[in-house]
């Protein structure tokens, strides 16, 4: 039983670790302590998906995570999609199709389309639809985020 | 956002989670946390410690049994639950588990923090009522099985004591069974639902309704049989912003019946 | 919102009226009481900790006897201050002889929430708050019976 | 000093240029790799965290304030209470007359709350969590009051005053009539009367909530605010003056911003304290506004109640006139308002040629969150209320709702069009947007869906929304509300000049949410100097210290496709003219006239050999210039302010040309209910834009989307409600609901282009979209009732518990409404 402890995480292939108090959540220590700043947050309530992470292979939102539980883990955000500033084919169908607008809810729904499109290639419009579910968009009204992500699954 | 300060253990096993929950009057089981988290965001309740289940493979996995019966692990999480070859021999909860929340909120969610937080528009407390499941208990004292209509107490309340710990989820085999729900938008939070069962005796349990499911028996499955059975089954449903109390009460009738309705066809079919 | 209610106690009024007016048996009715001041008959505060399953809610609350009319009828203001939420109660009570020396209460009360807590929606609320309420009124059956215990 | 010349790659310039052309954002490579700089991203060493104690009662008295506690953990830095605002500030400027005029409104509660969520003390502090933490250790004492929540009740007897200052709940009130009214209810053979309407409080909910990073230099006397507010033009002058500084001690600096809608304009409250405290501790302070925060205490959108309307009609369904009451809930203070009072003035008559028009409206102040500026401002409202009438009007007279708008709309050849009160629309062709619309939705076969619809037991219909998005605003409108207020026209900058290695660089004034801006104003400045958008770096975000800025510089209220890219274009013609002019001389006294802009340089017209690209003038200019005539006047920095032509309005009859553009946007949406719930699925959606000239399709059709989503969640789901109390029922997502991926319906696009006339580049603002869904479903929901009941859609607002109601006692909205 502790208030804080010292954990390891491994967040886009860079190791980090740090003391954090138990009471930290994980998007706050990723976007305070170790200044990744592209991971985002829209809500208070768990709603919005701007935070979204892979943790482990697990398309998770990172503001209903203690950072002390992400001990050990591996995580991606953002910033890890991209090599050498060059971008995925989902980053650029997101720019061809106009699927962003002000950019803040976009790097969750980066991460929980590619957490899609891993696991589903060639999702059906149904399919990205209910995959984008828990990201929240207020600019867009999601059709061409629609459209950009099946165009980055080749469907 | 920002907590309240809060102690944390990782247990490494059921016996070391008691032991440390019943050491800690203040200390609260840490299941998924996609409920439990977000309430301690509005500090509107706040343990004192929290005891990480997450990691404890005991809590874990669905077996079948030769009968049917399929046994569940409080631990698991939504997402397994819908992409488990075992969860179809009761089709009904890979359904309903893939209409709670999203993608992420289902990759980190279980079934055993769904019931115990048992928040009045969760899915499964009136699924679990309907379809008979009983709930393995543990504590200090050994372990005890508690039927879910005895389950559920109140708002965020079960009868998983301080100390105690839910350790498996047991449901009966069966297929015929329904589930309806209005929500807010589409697979969004319920404003009501109901689930039915009609394997042997008919069970409807409502939901969104009262603090606990309702489970009613109706006659039968005849559509007014169960309008009847849910109008007296003596509810005052709470109204808020997007329902009033009538309302409510309307929907779950209506409800009701379409769960008992699909749950009837499956058995006929 | 509005709870309202009628219980019989198994107890004649005079028992039941001294449970009511009591603080120290009082307190015992609330939930999760850690502990309990009495300034005077009619005001006294308590510290308790509202038990939700998922921790506690902490609230500081003080009790004030408005108007009393023994032995039939009381009104009382609660005020109740926890950082996730702050709460307004006032509850009125009337008391009448039942059959077999039982005695009838009709209560009614207006509570007014409000703070974190109201964020988290009026579907949470008010079942919590009826469920506050029957906890309150079995503790109050216990009391009755623990007094007439004694007294008889 | 080395004359550096580098020859540029021949670019190929689209043959009609790039405007037009939806080229890549800029903005996007930045944005999809987690790169961009949000307010909350950027960070200070020492800064300390602001939290904010906030009014659990909707109104009371404080009666005492013990921030002891707080201040003693280790860590917490200092607290600021209302108090010591009072002591150092001077209350914001009111824009209302009295009794508006009269309120007293400091950036933190003085003496009294006013709404749940009211800012009481501010707490700063080493950590996010420890501010909190110490925020619950403030000692606040309150005596409740009773709560006005109705703005029905708010001037009944008895009722709560929320401001002693101005004695009553009312805040501004004013009589707008045009036209001969009694004329056309002589005229009229029907009179249509609707006792009561209800556009409902909401607002657009942007995922970035507000927030700020306040630096204050001692030396100078200065604070750098890194905040996402966007208007820093108005937040300056309201700033200013409270805290008694010049404006030019409030530098504003953003990067990026993650949605506006209007909801960002009026944080000044907040900037206040950040700043205060930045000087009382002597450190930098980060303030971050959390959802819940947002929900309870920053700009809804206006809530307006329209009473006792009256319709003159003429049998065949033509529209003469109409006299209504407009009641609107300002919530506690007045922060922008009362300008929504003249605002909705700018679509007075809406789409429709009816040319008698009496509005009496009403503010008042009720114990809810202060209202401000939400996409569509003011004027969604009253477009609301005109289609409601429409389709009510043709329901009652038994026409068809597609006739009775074709009939009454606004001609082409009416263009420009001279409203009743002398707004001017510039050009459009509303019935043929209306008929792409109902192409796109397949309105000839819509029976048939209605029939196979009714075997299925559901209930389908079908509505129109037709509406406008007037933009760049004339703001001398401001003097109907208040005619001593000193403001009117509109004015926008930017700067463009060729740097030292020949890169051209762009500054805006404005503040962009995601419109593109950098996109845009790069395609302007190519299409000019014959380059390419990649070889215009235009910079991201706003900075007030750029000198591209002026009084009404920002992002808001559909103008930067007029006010921005006119700027621009003035400063990229200043600038091709100096570079023509230099070129002429380093040729040797060759005329402008005889030279060209053409691959990234200038050369002669008819000796292309004779080629300067811009790399070299930028070197001569800036770093090789002994020689050069002394005369020459030749800077390549040029700075362009537009202002559009607008003259003072005339206050006495409320009447002149309150904004530049008219974008309009015709809606089809196709619904179906389950009546035995109320549950309801928009099965079928169609939008029609006609924003004039389009710079980049792909952004206005984005616009046109995000305009779209954001009426639909309103439509439906999405309500500020408040209990008796003064609770608000939706504090948060898990209660408002917002439209999510599998919410939104099936969408089809049209768009046609009716260039304006009176713009520079016949461009037209646009963005807002008007409510246009929320029309369009309600008209739709009322269509889908006709046979069953004939419930009229009086409130902006249905969620499928109201469509129910509608279908279980479809006589308490039959009521509303008489046939004379």
């Amino acid at each position: 039983m502790e208030s804080s402890r010292a954990i390891t995480v491994t967040i886009n292939d860079v190791e980090y670790e740090r003391e954090v108090e138990a009471r930290k959540l994980l998007i706050h220590f990723i976007r305070d302590d170790l200044d990744l700043t592209g991971s985002h947050i829209g809500c208070d309530t768990g709603n919005c998906g701007a935070c979204s992470v892979i943790v482990d292979g697990v398309l998770l939102k990172s503001c209903m995570l203690l950072a002390v539980q992400a001990d050990g883990a591996t995580i991606e955000t953002v910033e890890g999609l991209s090599e050498s500033g060059e971008l995925t084919p989902l980053q650029q169908a997101f720019s061809d199709h106009h699927a962003l607008q002000c950019g803040y809810c976009t790097p969750g729904m980066l991460m929980s389309a590619t957490a899609l499109l891993r696991s589903n290639p060639n999702p059906s419009e149904a399919e990205v639809r209910k995959a984008l579910q828990g990201n929240i968009c207020r600019c867009t009204g999601y059709w061409n985020i629609i459209e950009a992500v099946k165009a980055a699954g080749g469907a | 956002m920002l907590l309240r300060e809060v102690e944390y253990a990782k247990p490494s096993s059921v016996a070391e989670a008691l032991t440390i929950l019943a050491a800690n009057d203040g200390a609260r089981a840490l299941a998924g946390g996609q409920t439990l988290v977000n309430v301690m965001k509005a500090r509107a309740a706040s343990p004192d410690a929290l005891v990480d289940l997450n990691g404890l493979e005991e809590l874990k996995g669905i077996e079948l049994g030769a009968d049917g019966t399929l046994s569940i692990g409080p631990m698991t999480t939504y997402a397994e639950i819908c992409a488990s070859a075992e969860a179809r021999a009761r089709p009904i909860l890979g359904e309903v588990c893939a209409q709670i929340a999203d993608v992420q909120v289902r990759n980190r969610g279980t079934i055993g923090g769904n019931i115990c937080a048992n928040d009045p528009t969760n899915h499964l407390p009136p699924l679990l009522t309907a379809i008979g499941a009983q709930m393995t208990i543990a504590g200090a004292g050994g372990e005890r099985l508690v039927p879910a209509e005895e389950f559920f107490i109140g708002v965020y309340l079960t009868a998983v004591g301080p100390g105690e710990l839910l350790t498996r989820i047991v449901i009966p085999a069966g297929r015929h069974d329904g589930f309806a729900a209005v929500t807010l938008g589409v697979d969004g939070t319920c404003i009501a639902n109901a689930a039915a069962s009609v394997n042997g005796s008919l069970r409807v349990a409502v939901g969104c309704v009262a603090a606990t499911p309702v489970l009613v028996h109706p006659a039968s499955a005849d559509d007014d049989a169960v309008r009847d059975a849910v109008r007296g089954a003596g509810f005052e449903a709470p109204s808020d912003v997007h329902a009033s109390s009538a309302y409510r009460a309307h929907l779950a009738e209506v409800l009701a019946v379409r769960a008992v309705r699909q749950a009837t066809e499956r058995a006929s079919a | 919102m509005n709870v309202e209610g009628e219980r019989t106690f198994a107890a004649p009024r005079a028992i039941v009226w001294k449970v009511l007016n009591d603080p120290a048996s009082m307190a015992k009715t609330m939930p999760g009481v850690e502990s309990f001041d009495v300034q005077d008959d009619k005001h006294w505060t308590a510290n308790v900790k509202v038990p939700l399953g998922l921790g506690g809610l902490k609230m500081k609350v003080s009790m004030e006897k408005t108007e009393e009319r023994e032995p039939e009828f009381a009104v009382m203001k609660m005020k109740g201050q926890g950082v996730g939420a702050m709460m307004n109660m006032q509850t009125k009570f009337e008391l009448s002889d039942a059959p077999d020396g039982a005695t009838t209460m009709n209560w009614a009360a207006e509570v007014h929430i409000a703070g974190p807590v109201g964020s988290m929606g009026q579907r949470v609320l008010q079942p919590i708050v009826n469920q506050q309420v029957e906890g309150v009124l079995a503790a109050l059956d216990k009391q009755v019976q623990e007094a007439s215990a004694g007294s008889s | 000093m080395s004359n550096t010349v580098v020859t540029p790659e021949k670019v190929a310039v689209p043959q009609k240029g790039w405007a037009g052309q939806s080229v890549p954002r800029k903005e996007d490579k930045r944005l999809v790799q987690g790169e961009g700089v949000f307010v909350d991203d950027v960070k200070r060493h020492g800064m300390g965290y602001v939290f904010f104690v906030r009014s659990p009662y909707a109104h009371a008295h404080i009666t005492s304030i013990d921030v002891s506690r707080a201040e003693a953990i280790k860590g917490v830095y200092g607290t600021l209470t209302g108090e010591e605002v009072a002591a150092v500030t001077d209350p914001f400027f009111q824009l209302s007359t009295p009794p508006g005029a009269h309120l007293k409104d400091y950036a933190l509660a003085v003496g009294k709350v006013r709404y749940v969520g009211e800012a009481v003390v501010a707490v700063v502090a080493e950590t996010r969590e420890l501010a909190r933490d110490a925020s619950e250790l403030v000692e606040v004492e309150y005596e409740p009051l009773d709560a006005v929540t109705d703005a029905r009740r708010a001037q009944d007897g008895g009722a709560p005053i929320l401001h002693d200052d101005s004695g009553s709940n009312l805040m501004w009130e004013g009589v707008y009539e045009w036209g001969d009214l009694d004329a056309a209810f002589a005229e009229a053979d029907k009179v249509v009367s609707i006792k009561e309407l209800h556009f409902h409080r909401f607002n657009s909910t942007p995922l970035e909530t507000d927030g700020a990073l306040v630096e204050f230099n001692r030396g100078t006397g200065q604070w750098t605010i890194h905040t996402n507010n966007q208007f820093p033009g108005f937040a300056a002058i309201m700033m200013g003056p409270a805290m008694r500084v010049g404006l030019d001690k409030l530098r504003f600096v953003t990067q990026d911003i993650g949605g506006g809608f209007g909801n960002k304009i009026t944080s000044h409250p907040q900037l206040v304290v950040c700043c205060l405290l930045a000087r009382k501790l002597n450190r930098p302070v980060q303030w971050t506004e959390w959802r819940t925060d947002f929900h309870l205490s920053m700009s809804h959108g206006n809530e307006r109640w329209f009473h006792d309307t009256e319709v003159a009609v003429k049998s065949d369904g033509t529209l003469l006139g109409f006299r209504t009451k407009a009641l609107d809930d300002a919530g506690a203070w007045l922060r922008y308002e009362p300008l929504g009072g003249v605002i909705w003035a700018q679509v007075t008559p809406g789409m429709y040629r009816w040319r008698h028009i009496r509005l009496e409206f009403t503010q008042v102040a009720t114990n809810k969150a202060p209202v401000s500026p939400n996409r569509g401002y003011s004027r969604m409202q009253h477009l609301w209320f005109t289609e409601r009438v429409i389709d009510i009007v043709a329901h009652e007279l038994g026409l068809d709702p597609v006739e009775v708008r074709k009939r009454n709309y606004i001609r082409a050849e009416d263009m420009p069009y001279e409203t009743p009160n002398g707004c001017v629309y510039d050009s459009g062709d509303y019935a043929r947007m209306l008929d792409v619309a109902l192409d796109l939705i397949g309105h000839d076969g819509i029976d048939a869906r209605k029939a196979e619809a009714a075997g299925r037991g559901k209930l389908l219909g079908l509505g129109i929304g037709s509406t406008l998005d007037s933009g760049t605003n004339n703001f001398g409108q401001s003097r109907m509300i208040n005619p001593e207020l000193q403001f009117s026209g509109n004015n926008e900058v930017a700067t463009v000049k060729l740097d030292i290695f020949g890169e051209i660089v762009v500054t805006l004034g404005t503040t962009p949410q995601g419109q593109g801006h950098e996109t845009t104003a790069a395609q302007v400045v190519a299409d000019i100097l014959q380059c390419s958008p990649d070889d215009v770096h235009v910079r991201a975000g706003h900075d007030s210290y750029w000198n591209s800025h002026a009084g009404f510089s920002g992002t808001y209220a559909s103008q930067f496709a007029v006010t921005g890219l006119s700027a621009v274009k003035g400063a990229t013609e200043m600038l091709a003219a100096e570079i023509k002019k230099l070129a002429g001389a380093v040729f040797g006294g060759v005329p402008a006239e005889a030279l060209e802009l053409a691959d990234g340089g200038v050369r002669i017209a008819d000796n292309p050999e004779a080629f300067l690209p811009f790399v070299a003038c930028g070197a001569i200019i800036n770093a090789n210039n002994a020689g050069l005539p002394e005369d020459l006047g030749v800077t390549l920095n040029c700075r362009y302010v537009y202002r559009p032509p607008f003259q003072v309005p005339d206050v006495e009859r409320k009447f002149g040309n309150l904004t530049l553009t008219y974008a309009a946007q015709v809606h089809v949406a196709v619904v179906e209910i389950d009546p035995e719930t109320g549950y309801y699925d928009i099965v079928d959606y169609a939008a029609v834009d006609d924003c004039g000239r389009r710079i980049h399709p792909q952004i206005v059709e984005g616009q046109v989307m995000g305009a779209t989503a954001q009426a639909l969640g309103a439509a439906v789901h999405e309500v500020f409600e408040y209990d008796e109390d003064g609770n608000l029922l939706t504090p948060n997502f898990y209660d408002y609901h917002v439209p999510h991926a599998m919410d939104v319906p099936p969408l089809r696009t049209g768009s046609i282009e009716s260039p304006s006339p009176f713009t520079p580049l016949g461009t037209k603002g646009m963005g807002e979209g008007g409510g246009a869904g929320i029309h369009a479903v309600c008209a739709a929901v009322q269509d889908a009732l006709r046979g069953h009941g004939d419930a009229i859609v009086w409130d902006s607002s249905n969620p499928y518990h109201r469509v129910w109601e509608m279908l279980q006692h479809p006589e308490t909205t039959r009521e509303l409404v008489e046939v004379r």
